[in-house]
């Protein structure tokens, strides 16, 4: 296995790829992914390859092909749906929950229901309050739901396989933003895949532990490059898998550090940041020297306007901060 | 002229019709009895609906349907015992007992629910079709909904790729006349379900659905239709439900004449018995055989979902999740 | 003002019919709540009073209508939406998140939305996975949303009318098996509202907190008594109000008890536990003298099975175990 | 016979017409300049769609539409400058900002949005028109929606209220023939849009929505229908847009000859024009001052959008809840 160089979206379209080459049963389906390749090209490509069968492109009907593709899994298919963006996918919440997530249980075990929903989750650039959702707790707030939300192109490609293979209903939550970026950390082993519900330490440290997952894995990495200049080792753990969360490792690092700043570009009320302040007191209480501090978006629909956007959404600042605020340093 | 159905499938038919009949009877009664709890919905009165489409499928052909769901089952021949069973809730019930009614499937006779929000098979069924389509078994779905079910707006998505990709579907919009306490008047605007598909280029048509041989007979050309390829196709089926919506529903926006007058004039059971009777010339033995064996299945049934274990605790924690790579 | 005995469901009936009369613009809207006055008969004989004008049946169709009833509230009016339960409000919730919480933000605050969206919230008995759900914790993690979720009828009445007069989209989440319980606190004065965001002190106590809300603050006040018993006194707070949370009330409390449970009927992961943990965390950490416990339903879909219920579901010993948990007093 | 308009209302309507298309030309100019980001979308080609319509609405009615909104917000004179100065964030923009291209609204002009999420306008513009009734203000609500939205579930749960419930509530779909990248054949069954109310007892008809005065016309009888107590209407405006999606799209599957066709072809604009020339018998000259007058116009919104300061930071905060009571 080779580690090679390419973009997110490139990881993804080679996931997928994959995946329908080496599995007849698996399909792509969403808005705009045969045709025009993808409303934000992740699926270049790929009608060209496997034709229109098996990449299909659908009207804007989010509840209803949701639910099209429950019943396709039911029926022994594993579609890949993806939503142009996850704000979409509100419409279809129902069959999500209700339908994909919580028959297996209902049936005693008979029906299971492997399926993927994917698509860019959280906020873009200047898209407004409508389109800017971040649906890591709410999806994650579910039992019979996997969610997933990587960072790195090798995590995106490696996750997103084994999400495919998977034989729960997956949420896979990617990141417009990062869809351009390049990793140095995908493997072009067509049979690597990830395990799910395994963070990763991105980097070591002890003095502070900070935990983030996609766009803000990016963030809490340069924030631990100016801590570092200015003497504190953050260690940065990313989340990679939001259910089942990793609790193992971040506790791991805490009994270490002592210290943590939970790091998300979402709304603070009941969101991970939340979480997992709740199972550092179950599990980590008396190796906490600080309290948890959550580094959170702003509490308020997301403003269209350049200076509230950035206001909006945690900055590498606000996390040099915070951590400091957690180590006990008086902030600058 | 050849009579519209043969003595064994006639027999087959009033079978599956009476056994719905009196399951429901006997599911009534135990839950009188707190045996089963939660919601529970009958299906008296609409037999002759999915026991006449049933008749026509092949082996390979699925169903979905709603919470009204214990007829469907029966007619797709699941076991009466693990469908009573999942009532009570019991370890020998379709789902282990952690269903109940509205949730029940079986993978080997292809019913795949048993669907509590209203409407939400619509889609599911339309993907079902999907997926005969796609692994080109020649299989058709049959995607049953209530009238008050469809006014839902993911049905409309559904009719709108059903019919752009030609998808194997045959909707049954089971019109009963009520959603819970709401008749069709208050609820649905337009004349008529079957013909909410034109928009769509979907045919439909209306059918007695207390007649078996109609039934079947229109269940013949709709799934016909859908198999070879035309894609979807809508059947109205003019019924009605005796009991309440659940069984916690004493049904007053009903008068009693409504209800005895449908009873009487429009039975599915009792019409077909003197069919079978009159037209085919079946001995009333044979006949009162099969309504003494249905007395045994049925008690049976009972019996095993009053006897059967309620599900270890430490089924709790299972079937959350599907363990290990399923490929 | 007299505090008269009834049940939540005629303080709900009230709440609606004074508010009716005494606004032309408030209007009740959903799926039986007219002619079969209601399916828990919460909305009994309000058509006979108000007409069809006031009081509307829908069609099934919980998208459409809530979305109407947004409509309606930017309109002019004030609708009082029914969901038959909260379950089917996943259906509609697009609209109540997009359009309704949203909109205020997005237009600069031209653009109010009064409206309530209210009926019953979470497990009632045996009714299976698809209608069984808590959305306490989804709708809160929403800015522009208010969410109340009271336990006596008194509460039910004064905040019910609150919300009505409130000029923000509020949830209203009561519960089924509280519906026909009597409480003696009821207000007989139209005027009386409460304010929304603000939790009651149920009961005092020293030695452990314990915070709750809808049915669950019934179990917790259960719970106090048997804790009494064993030497522990329980201070019990009903958060009445999930969104805006009255955090002061429970930092208050905590200084005092040292010791918080956190007591809920719906999953753990990300819920109101979840947060209070994190609030604690930021506000009340040196005053904790042992880790926050969350009491949570079983984070599985609701079985239907009677005996799996039960287990699914915090007890009352559930809860009085983890408070002598967290006074580190041996579990009996 | 006299002419289908006066001169008056000829010279208002080219006069919105063109601003709309000026205005739309500068909003992508600001954006290729970085001044305005996210999501643009451009209503080139379609002016009299909106423009017809509007002229024969009375001052109480309520309009509402999705995120292809400036047309609509000139068309119901909102200003140009706060429209402008909200598409590039600023404190002067009629979301203060905070709205963006998509989220704009004006309580004064009865515009309702500006909205993001496709489909989701039609229950709201139901709801309205709800309000209107409600109230007995005599309103009628234009709600707007796109090819692609006339797909979403919402739209028929939408008719069938607004039919059971005789709304006054004109719905209009703007076929431009694409949603997206996706044409109508690949995205919508059945043959047309403007005969799926059928169903629900929705009368509808086909315009030529290129041709301003066939809108009109269409429009006048449409909102006279609903207005009159008689319920929901449908049109479908056959239309165009001449731009990309949105500003992102290159718009590759289409034929350049296909958009050139149309544009030479069939623009509402240079036909209107010639209209007013040619059968009005307007002098070129008043035409030509109108053109000047809205570059005029149209200069002073960017000058104003690119001027306006950005929303205050503590504007952050702001506008999430409202304060108090409010009865
Ligand atoms: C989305 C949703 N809304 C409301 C309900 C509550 N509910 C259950 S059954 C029912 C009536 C459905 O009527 P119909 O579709 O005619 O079927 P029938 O009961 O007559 O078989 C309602 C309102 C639900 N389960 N799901
Ligand atoms: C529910 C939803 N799904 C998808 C999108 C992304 N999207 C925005 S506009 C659009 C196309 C809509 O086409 P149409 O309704 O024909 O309107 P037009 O853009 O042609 O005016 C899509 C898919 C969205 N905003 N909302
Ligand atoms: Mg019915
Ligand atoms: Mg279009």
């Amino acid at each position: 296995m080779t580690l090679i160089s390419m973009t997110v979206r490139e990881a993804l379209r080679d996931a997928m790829a994959e995946e329908i080459r080496r599995d007849e049963t698996v399909f792509l389906m969403g808005e705009e992914v045969a045709e025009y390749n993808g409303a934000y090209k992740v699926s270049q490509g790929l009608l060209d390859e496997f034709g229109p069968k098996r990449i299909v492109d659908t009207p804007i009907t989010e509840h209803g092909f949701a639910g099209l593709g429950v019943g396709a899994a039911f029926g022994g298919l594993r579609p890949i749906i993806e939503f142009m963006t996850f704000n979409f996918s509100m419409q279809a919440m129902d069959q999500i929950i209700n339908s994909a997530a919580k028959t297996l249980y209902m049936s005693g075990g008979q029906m299971g229901c492997p399926i993927v929903f994917r698509g860019p989750n959280g906020a873009a650039s200047r898209v407004g309050a409508q389109h800017s959702h971040c649906f890591a707790s709410l999806y994650a707030h579910c039992p019979g739901l996997k969610v997933i939300s990587p960072y790195s192109a090798g995590d995106a490609k490696a996750l997103l396989k084994a999400a495919i293979r998977d034989p729960n209903p997956v949420i896979f939550l990617e990141n417009e933003l990062l869809y351009g970026q390049h990793f140095d950390d995908v493997s072009d082993d067509p049979d690597h895949v990830l395990p799910i519900g395994k963070a990763l330490v991105r980097r070591e440290g002890k003095d502070v532990t900070l935990t983030a997952f996609s766009i803000m894995v990016g963030k809490a990495l340069q924030a631990a490059d100016l801590l570092a200049e200015q003497g504190i080792e953050a260690e940065v753990i990313d989340l990679r898998t939001i259910r089942p969360l990793d609790t193992e490792t971040i506790v791991q690092s805490v009994k270490k550090t002592n210290r943590i700043v939970s790091i998300e570009e979402s709304w603070p009320f009941a969101g991970i940041g939340s979480e997992i302040a709740a199972l550092m007191m179950e599990q980590a209480f008396d190796y906490l020297d600080a309290p948890l501090i959550r580094v959170t978006g702003a509490d308020v629909p997301m403003p269209y306007a350049a200076n509230l956007e950035h206001l909006a959404l945690p900055q590498v600042e606000t996390i040099v901060e915070a951590a400091k605020t957690a180590c006990y340093r008086t902030p600058s | 002229m050849p009579n519209a159905i043969s003595k064994d499938e006639a027999l087959k038919a009033y079978h599956e019709m009476l056994l719905i009949r009196r399951f429901e009877e006997r599911a009534g009664q135990l839950y009188g009895m707190g045996l089963i709890a939660g919601f529970c919905h009958l299906y008296s009165g609409q037999e002759a609906v999915v026991v006449g489409i049933q008749s026509i499928l092949k082996p390979q052909d699925t169903v979905i349907t709603a919470y009204r769901d214990h007829g469907h089952m029966l007619a797709c021949e699941m076991d009466p015992k693990g469908v009573m069973a999942e009532l009570t809730g019991r370890s020998g019930g379709y789902s282990k007992g952690k269903g109940g009614s509205m949730h029940m499937f079986s993978r080997e006779k292809n019913f795949f629910g048993g669907h509590g929000i209203v409407g939400a098979q619509v889609p599911i069924g339309t993907g079902l079709a999907f997926a005969h389509k796609y692994k080109e078994d020649g299989g058709v779905c049959i995607t049953y909904m209530g009238d008050g079910a469809a006014n839902q707006g993911q049905v409309y998505e559904s009719y709108n790729m059903a019919s752009l990709w030609k998808l194997p579907v045959v909707y049954v919009v089971e019109n009963n006349h009520y959603g819970m306490g709401t008749s069709v008047e208050r609820s649905s605007a337009g004349p008529n379900y079957y013909g909410r598909g034109q928009g769509w280029g979907i045919p439909g048509e209306l059918v007695d659905g207390m007649e078996l041989l109609k039934v079947k007979e229109a269940a013949r050309r709709a799934v016909d239709y859908a198999r070879s390829g035309k894609g979807p196709y809508i059947l109205e089926m003019d019924t009605y439900r005796y009991r309440g919506h659940s069984m916690s529903d004493p049904a007053k926006y009903r008068s009693k004449e409504e209800v005895e007058g449908v009873k009487e004039k429009r039975d599915p059971i009792d019409h077909f018995r003197t069919y079978m009777l009159k037209t085919l010339k079946i001995p009333e033995d044979q006949i009162k055989d099969i309504e003494e064996e249905i007395k045994t299945v049925v008690l049976e049934a009972v019996e095993f979902a009053k006897t059967s274990p309620e599900p270890d605790p430490s089924e709790l924690y299972t079937d959350v999740l599907k363990e290990g790579e399923n490929v």
